[in-house]
């Protein structure tokens, strides 16, 4: 199968709506003449116009709530932000407008949006700029949040996210950007709400998305080496959350163990540990172990920032000491 | 009551035509020429008292059952402001969007939504307007072009500049009105939408319905330019007005001419409705911060008075059909009550409908 | 000993603060003329006049910012919000400015500030504004965050929460500002960071904070009536996190139910439960058991909301599903 | 260069003497009286020089070392508007605060901040003015009352707003200065502050550098008022001059002015420097967005170069003396990152310090 970076796989999809959907128009901080932050976007003003590539001023909160309205008024934007720690300054329109209208108007408005900006730590940005938001948005009822790790999903989940009728948060990883990985030249969609068995085995289940799935795979290659054969989830929707996949996995191996690049406290993981430990108690042999990164504010020294940033070994220490293994 | 359209900085000066309207008003019914008064005007006229009126009694009628504990939550009622809501409306088409905020039955009924089902929804009752799922603060009506109630000072400026962009995008003429208050200028988003709006020359109108206060904050407290906001519009290249808000023909006329420059092409728009709340913020509020004098003073400019005098005295409308008009509006009301008490309450298993598409 | 409503207790503790401490002043929105929302600074415009209770427009980005940068100058600022909803419009300057600051320049910057807000569902106020975002920010590091679920608390933990060095987010349930309960005249305060055990009991442990207490009491209550004696532990400070009360607890149960009147996803008690499974394992006769409301945007109608909203018989529900009692 | 401060709206136009020192620098070297040219003039002169040229230098050190990989993250360099901070700056006492955005290291270097400290900062050493913590976008000096570096749009404008409320509190005569953008100027906390700035008088400088651009985006093609600020902000009560930000004299001279004001208790003022970024946004940016003309235009207004060769022609300085300082710049900035490269990485349990007092 041919091989395409992460990047390239997201311009596909995006490209593909533009062309096939009169509706489907794009807005962002300098998607347009600039190219894009991360160079998702580059060309395609030039390819599709102004009207279509709309560059907008560095009011977050205006052309959010523009994409919400737009979307409500019958269009499909699909708006970019440059970072997802800057969603923070558009929280109220993101949380309590673009999810809340269904149900506020009683099933009268759909806001077929989807917002996507680059997530995670690990490129020395700072505090301020290092959030994982995902894992905020994906507690809200009314919106759904996929965060793919790998070019096939990215391109799966970008074009079932533009036909979704609903807002879908579409993180994509800053560091996954350049990273390359097998894209079928055949059309395909990934379902949004569906986890995937990333790699199968039978000695323990290991859970993550996103960039996660880095320190994880890493984790799984180091075990096979001892012997250990590790069953991989890729969670890649955490709004719906697919529990199932998790569980019937658990089933299998009986032990698990969850891993963000996230900060440790709270988040997705959290939901996920709480409930599986809930649901499939009867399976586990021990605690549902969490891992996550350090919780501090992300420093910007690359020593200190890979300290508190997950990685393969602290995912072997938790399966250590929640199995022994 | 005067009109007071005046125009300002960066305005073309085109509302000299309600300009003039305005001081036939206020020159009195010998100045009014039999000429006006056929008999569309009559029913038009007729039609915004009606209007007025319906909003007056229906918010009276909430207060009344906010008291009894049949409405809950937050309660921001219209009255005062009838003849902004009345006016402004009233010169739009079917296929315009309407985006309101909290305050905002009188923008629903003034756009025709279903009073029954508009009562209902404050009632909490599964036939309201959003299934009892919004509350008074968040009213919609799709299939009216009516975009809500939205709770979150100026959160809903954004949503409507979205809406137009939509309209503009599809090469339609249709247009979109954005109602807020004085105190939600001094909201970030509202600056953020005013200038996206100007930038890309959205088919919008703002339109400001000043009362003077945002809850208990009178403006020229809480804002460095008190109560003049055309400089700042200037820097937006938005075309704006002042009206008087209490005088739903000025406002008719200057909405009237806005809307025209935008569906003609002419990019965003502004006006600024000076007008007054007749009550507290909501119904909780006490009103400490102001007093009672202020109050009074608006309270003769009452259009659900002046309007209806006004009409009797031109030979527009006679004593009769005013009374008419408002008894008819009074039983409307009645039977919106007993419409929204009648109704059943949500099953509980509607809680999980409309979560997402 | 005395008793007095919530409301007062707050009131007690601002007032003291601001006779005492020159730095200390207040803004917000109409907590001066109109005398705050929910009348908790009634009177002290008069009192403490302009300078020290300031009005402000309705800029939550610009007050809280300028909190922020009052607190960095040497000030003592408490900011009400009038809903912790509208936090979201300042969602940056909370998670990204004051928290942050100390972290990014090395120590150099302290930002003692308050902000309370009143926070929660069941006053049928709809999707917009009935959020519990105390359980988000708790997840913020460099940032305290606590909820008093009584007038004892509220004036304890006002009075740490304004002498505190850092920013504290000081979560009001709305509910609760007319509850009436027992306040010693003495001077006290409560310390940061610790939960108490509101209830001692041997068979079950209750966990919650805030208004969550209320049907955690009615629980406990009527499980007393049945002969099983429930041990009832408030967290009243949801960062820093008191673990060990709720694990010392578990230790004598070996039962435990976590309650939230906040969404059941994610949040706090998803954290609380994910951390004791893994740290009370080996005491726990069966699954950490978590109770919240519906994950749904909140309804307007009072049957739908308070269908929605946390009751004594969700509580009662889980303690029966988890441990069969 | 031709110094162009020139009164706006609402501005009282004191800026006259500006004007008039514009007009002589304007005129040349002829034009210049020996009277000005006392022995602090000259050392001012040279001062400014000196701050200018060690940011330029400072700045091309950094762009080197990202290359390398020592620095890393985003990398803002002040190249171009180094008049700009200096000019500012140099007008400020020891008690002012000063506030700063991502585009921070000309701001740090002209208030004095020790250049080891802050190149061992961006190579994320545990000497640099964070313990290696904040990054290029984030510096703080809290002794020398420089509040970050932040990296947010427009954030930092309320946290000043907040440090001047501080000042304005304890009744002192210090003032903060806040520098941001073009581009922030849409952020919706920018109008949100000024406003608040406005109502309540603080003794705040609002220092707006205009370099034409945010990131990729020309001002005009995101901002609905263009290159004109002013009209904005008589709405908000705020005196505003505009100043040729590639002419530190003349920036200096409306800043002193301004700042003069604001001690005098006459609220908030805005200044507005037109300047310009030679090199990208970012290091990472390929400027597709404008054309290498544009910015060869700019290039002949160098201040680092038109400065020094007008302070040599009005003899306030000789080559020499230019040469001199030239050199120390340089060698200082080799020592800076000398002491950064050699400077140890934070230890690991560093990571806990710091989160909570
Ligand atoms: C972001 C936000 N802050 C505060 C509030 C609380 N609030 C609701 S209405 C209001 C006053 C708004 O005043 P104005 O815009 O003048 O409208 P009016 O009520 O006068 O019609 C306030 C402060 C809110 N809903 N949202
Ligand atoms: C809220 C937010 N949105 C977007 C960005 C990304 N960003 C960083 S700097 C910048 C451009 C700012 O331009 P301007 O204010 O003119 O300052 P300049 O870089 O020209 O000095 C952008 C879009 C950000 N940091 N914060
Ligand atoms: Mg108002
Ligand atoms: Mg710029």
């Amino acid at each position: 199968m041919p091989e395409i970076v992460f990047r390239e796989a997201l311009k596909r999809g995006l490209e593909e709506a533009l062309e096939n959907d009169p509706r489907v128009f794009m807005m962002g901080e300098d998607i347009g003449a600039y190219g894009g932050a991360y160079a998702v976007t580059d060309g395609f003003l030039k390819k599709f116009g102004p009207e279509r590539i709309k560059d907008t001023p560095i009011s977050e909160q205006a052309f959010i709530g523009a994409g919400i309205g737009a979307a409500a008024g019958g269009l499909r934007p699909i708006i970019e932000l440059m970072s997802i720690s800057f969603s923070l300054v558009a929280f109220d329109q993101i949380v309590n407008m673009a999810s809340n209208l269904r149900y506020m108007s009683g099933g009268q408005i759909s806001v077929p949006m989807v917002i996507r900006a680059p997530t995670g730590a690990g490129v020395q940005l700072g505090a301020t700029h290092s959030h994982s938001l995902e894992t905020w948005l994906a507690e809200v009822p009314g919106m759904k949040v996929v965060c793919p790790s790998n070019s096939y999903d990215a391109l799966g989940l970008i074009r079932s996210a533009i036909k979704d009728e609903n807002p879908v948060f579409f993180a994509e990883p800053a560091l996954l950007y350049g990273a390359k990985s097998e894209v079928p030249d055949e059309y395909f969609e990934i379902e949004i709400g569906k986890a995937v068995i990333a790699r199968t085995g039978s000695d323990i289940t290991l859970v993550s998305y996103g960039y996660g799935m880095r320190p994880v795979d890493a984790a799984a290659d180091r075990l096979s080496e001892r012997g250990v054969s590790a069953e991989v989830i890729d969670l890649r929707s955490l709004n719906p959350l697919d529990l199932d996949t998790i569980v019937n996995s658990v089933q299998k191996t009986n032990r698990v163990v969850v891993v963000d690049t996230a900060r440790r406290t709270g988040g997705i993981m959290a939901e996920v540990a709480a409930e599986l430990q809930q649901r499939a108690s009867e399976w586990l042999d021990g605690p549902v172990m969490r891992v996550g990164s350090i919780d501090v504010p992300w420093p910007y020294s690359r020593g200190l920032e890979q300290e508190v940033l997950t990685g393969a070994d602290d995912v072997l220490a938790a399966v250590a000491e929640g199995y022994g293994l | 009551m005067a009109s007071r359209t005046k125009p300002r900085e960066k305005s073309p000066p085109k509302s000299a035509k309600s300009r003039k309207n305005g001081k036939g008003d206020a020159a009195g019914p010998d100045a009014a020429s039999p000429g006006d008064s056929d008999a569309r005007a009559r029913t038009d006229h007729l039609e915004l008292f009606r209007q007025m009126f319906l909003i007056r009694q229906f918010e009276l009628s909430c207060g009344e059952n906010y008291s009894k504990g049949f409405i809950r939550g937050f309660l921001h009622l219209y009255i005062g402001q009838e003849a902004t809501g009345v006016g402004a409306i009233s010169t739009l088409r079917d296929d315009d969007y309407i985006v309101s905020h909290y305050r905002d039955h009188g923008h629903a009924i003034a756009r025709g939504l279903d009073i029954n089902r508009t009562m209902a929804e404050l009632f909490g009752r599964s036939t309201g307007l959003s299934k009892g799922k919004g509350g008074s603060m968040h009213l919609f009506d799709v299939a009216r072009r009516f975009m809500g109630g939205h709770a979150i000072v100026a959160a809903q400026l954004p949503l409507a500049a979205g809406l137009a962009l939509a309209q503009q995008y599809k090469k339609t003429d249709s247009i979109t009105i954005c109602f807020f208050g004085d105190g939600s200028t001094n909201q970030g988003v509202y600056h953020e939408t005013l200038n996206l709006a100007g930038v890309w020359k959205l088919p919008i109108l703002f339109f400001l319905e000043n009362n003077g206060y945002g809850m208990g904050s009178a403006i020229d407290r809480v804002r460095a330019g008190g109560n003049d906001f055309y400089p700042g519009l200037a820097t937006y290249g938005i075309p704006a007005v002042e009206v008087d808000g209490m005088d739903v023909l000025a406002v008719r006329e200057a909405t009237e001419l806005a809307v025209q420059n935008i569906r003609g092409g002419g990019g965003p728009q502004f006006i600024e409705a000076k007008t007054f709340r007749f009550v507290g913020h909501s119904y909780a509020d006490g009103q400490k911060y102001r007093g009672r004098e202020e109050v009074e003073e608006w309270e003769e400019r009452d259009p659900v008075v002046t309007f209806p005098a006004k009409l009797i005295k031109m030979g527009l409308a006679s004593r009769d059909q005013i009374d008419q008009v408002k008894a008819e509006a009074t039983a409307a009301v009645a039977n919106a009550v007993k419409f929204a008490e009648e109704s059943p309450d949500p099953d509980p298993g509607e809680i999980f409908d409309d979560v997402l598409a």
